[in-house]
Order: structure tokens, then C-alpha cells, then sequence
């Protein structure tokens, strides 16, 4: 099933889809657009994406995470403009204990961050914005910063 | 030196994001001398207008898996040139 | 907010309850009534409880991880007879970021397990049923198995 | 020996789940020799019919708190006795 959407996610219908008579704990992660980021306010985020290789790269984690924690696991993440509450990743992940399940949805939501080509301008309230780099220094204000004009 | 053809390789680059932006463009051909690696795009790409703000070695994709900057790149390959990964 | 439930829990609303647009990560365990327990398949569980000291205890797991973790937490543990798949706890914390939610989250679930007053007994598909004692040698059956009558 | 009544108190024990299947009673009232421990209401349940098959040191809460076997115990108090927690 493919992870990226343009539409909103529904996290308990990803819950619902690995629930099992034999699996007792389903561990999951929602990440939400915050309000602030490294000192500033946020007004929404856009999130885009090399679609193809985004597709493939989730499709490598769920079955990595599967396997090695014998789960059941569903991933969605949002692309698109996204305003501030909405959700931008949900993970769900379903095993027969909680420790599995906690270690596999965990495990996923980092993979996701660290591997899956996906990336995120935030939008201002002052107006401006700004490509996101995780790599640049903590607290640092993103060096792409620009003025850019809203469309519609 | 003589007119006979230079054997070349013609990929498809793709630029997301930032790059996107400092490129002017999201999608390009290129033509390079074989052999030629992943580093020879990104050469390529780095002497063209704006290309000074690409790193020397950014994160790469050769279809659709990354791959270090001495992978080789052959005649159809679609090259990805991808800023620091921000989704979740 | 009482945390014991007769009725089913609805871990929609319980993470509803915890979003906040300071908040990026929710994250969220669901435990449910597995089909098989220390080899032997389950039909269903009965969990009762102290009620009033549970109440209180789990005041209190709540107030400690909203205080250590700077969470927001929400917590329901059902009651009652449940089916196989039915869910028994559902635990959502809610914070800045992703490893604040997820320790919070964990911390959660286990102290519910380690310190508030609720027990369980399996009915098995045979018809028997036993007190769960999670103390107990992994793998042996519970010791105070005995036959019991179905009321209605 | 004098018929002076000699000072005892007055507890609630709360059983529950398999220890108020052995003892047949998820509730009864208690009196004891003053001063008394929670250790002292475990021995006296203990020698009534059933209670062979509690712990000698169960878990135990005095007035909603757990507390060790050498918790006073005064009149009006309500102890539970607690057999292993399995929530979740």
C-alpha cells in the first residue's frame, strides 16, 4: 500500500489495518505540524518528495521492520501543504508483546526521517520561509530562508 | 586530435527541494564522457548556473537507491541529487 | 478523567484529548485480548479491579510523566468481560517531540502494569478458566486454573 | 487474668479476584489487639478458613496506598489485600 498521500491521515484506519486475534499490542506515532520551530512560529509546513524512490524506500523499511520484529506495520505520510495540528507521519505497528511493538514502530518512524526522501518548507507567520535541514545546527535559523510570495 | 565522436553517457538528473530552487529547474539532461560516475554529475551540475550551491558531495540516487559518489552511471540512469532528508 | 472504562475504549478520543499545537509527537499503545496466552487459546478476559485505589494510582503515573516528560497524557483501562481483540488499556502521550512521547508513553504502560490494582482471568476455548499471575514461571499454566459455569 | 476490655482496632479488609475466591468473601471487618500491623491482619486472615492459601506477605494497601507488612494500622482503616497485579 502506498505510503504517501495527499489527503489527510486517518490514524486508527492504519491501526485497524494490522490489528490481529494474534497480536496484543499495537505501539504508534502520530508526528503533528508544531506551532514552533528552533524559536520561531510556524504558520504550516509544506512537505514534497522524490515520489518513486520515497514509495520504494518506506516500502524497504515496513518490510525490515516486519521481519525483524515479527509486526505488523503500517506507515503513512502526508505530502502537500499541511497546517499546524495536522498530521505529517503516522506509523502503526502491531506484535504479539510491547516490547516488539514499541521497538518496530520506533525503529520506523526513524528510518523514515533519516532515509525517505521527503522534504519540509516551513512557512512563517511573518511571511517568510524556509527549506527545513536537519543536519544544520540546532537552533540555528535555516540558511535557505527567503521572502516568497503565497500562491492564492 | 581528430573529429571521431568521444563515446558519452546521457542521463536524466532530478533536483528536489532547495536544489530545485537554486538550479531553476527540477529535471535536466546531461551529457558526460564515459566512463562516468555519480561525481562527474554533480561536477557537471555544480559548473552550471547556480550549480555553486550544490555541496561537492551531496546525497545521490541512482533509480531510486543512494548510492556513494563513485558509482558508475550508464545511458538512461536517472540521477536524484537530494538535500538532507526532513520528512516525519 | 476517570481512567477505568466498562465501555470500549476509543483511542481516537484519547489522543484527541492530548493534541496540542505546541505538541508534535503523539505517541499511543493500544493493548489488546490476545488469542493465545502461555500456549493455550484464549476466548476471552475478565478484568476487575480496586477501582477507587486504580483511580488514584494511575492519578498518579499520570502526574509523574506529565511532570518529568513535559506531556501531555491520557489513560483508559477497561473493565468487564472482553472479546479477542477487544482493547484492554489504551495509553496516548503527547510532547514537543518524538522521544519525549514515546518514553512517556512506555513509562506509562509498564507502571500500569507494575502498580495498579487490576487483575484478569482467562476463559479458555475448553470452557476452563485462571487467574493471571504475571509473577508466575513464564510458560506454566497458572496454578489456580479451575472448571467454572457461565453465568448467562 | 482481669475482665478489663484491652484496647483492639476496628478494620475494613478488602479481598479481591483469586484471594477473595479462597476465602470466599471480597469483604469483611476485622478486630484486632491493639497496636496492630498490616503483618497482624495478614496473620489473622491467614487463620480463618481458606486463608492457607494466601501469601504470608501479599501486597497490600492501606487506605488506597501500598504500604509494607509493618504498616499501623488503626480503626477504620481499609487494608486490601492485593494478589499480583495483571492490568494492561
Amino acid at each position: 500500500m502506498a505510503a504517501l498521500t495527499r489527503t489527510p491521515i486517518d490514524p486508527a484506519a492504519l491501526t485497524a489495518r494490522v490489528q490481529a486475534p494474534s497480536r496484543g499490542g499495537v505501539a504508534s506515532f502520530v508526528g503533528l505540524v508544531r506551532d514552533h520551530h528552533a524559536g520561531l512560529a510556524v504558520a504550516r509546513l509544506e512537505y514534497s518528495a522524490y515520489d518513486a524512490m520515497a514509495e520504494a524506500e518506506c516500502a524497504r523499511i515496513v518490510a525490515e521492520a516486519e521481519q525483524r520484529w515479527t509486526a505488523g506495520i503500517a506507515l503513512a505520510h502526508r505530502v502537500g501543504m499541511l497546517e499546524v495540528g495536522e498530521a505529517a507521519i503516522c506509523v502503526a505497528a502491531a506484535a504479539a508483546h510491547r516490547d516488539a511493538a514499541f521497538a518496530a514502530c520506533r525503529f520506523v518512524v526513524d528510518e523514515v526521517k533519516r532515509r525517505v526522501p521527503i522534504w519540509k518548507r516551513e512557512v512563517y507567520a511573518d511571511g517568510t520561509d524556509a527549506w527545513v535541514d536537519p543536519t544544520a545546527v540546532e537552533g540555528a535559523r535555516p540558511a535557505a530562508m527567503h521572502e516568497r510570495q503565497e500562491a492564492g | 586530435m581528430t573529429h571521431t565522436a568521444a563515446p558519452t553517457v546521457s542521463v536524466h538528473v532530478m533536483l528536489f527541494a532547495r536544489y530545485a530552487e537554486i538550479m531553476g529547474a527540477d529535471a535536466l539532461a546531461l551529457e558526460l564522457p564515459a566512463p562516468a560516475t555519480v561525481a562527474h554529475v554533480v561536477a557537471a551540475l555544480r559548473a552550471r548556473p547556480g550549480g555553486a550551491g550544490l555541496p561537492v558531495r551531496p546525497l545521490c540516487a541512482v533509480n531510486l537507491v543512494q548510492v556513494p559518489p563513485e558509482h558508475p552511471v550508464a545511458s538512461g540512469d536517472e540521477i536524484a541529487i537530494l538535500p538532507p532528508m526532513a520528512g516525519g
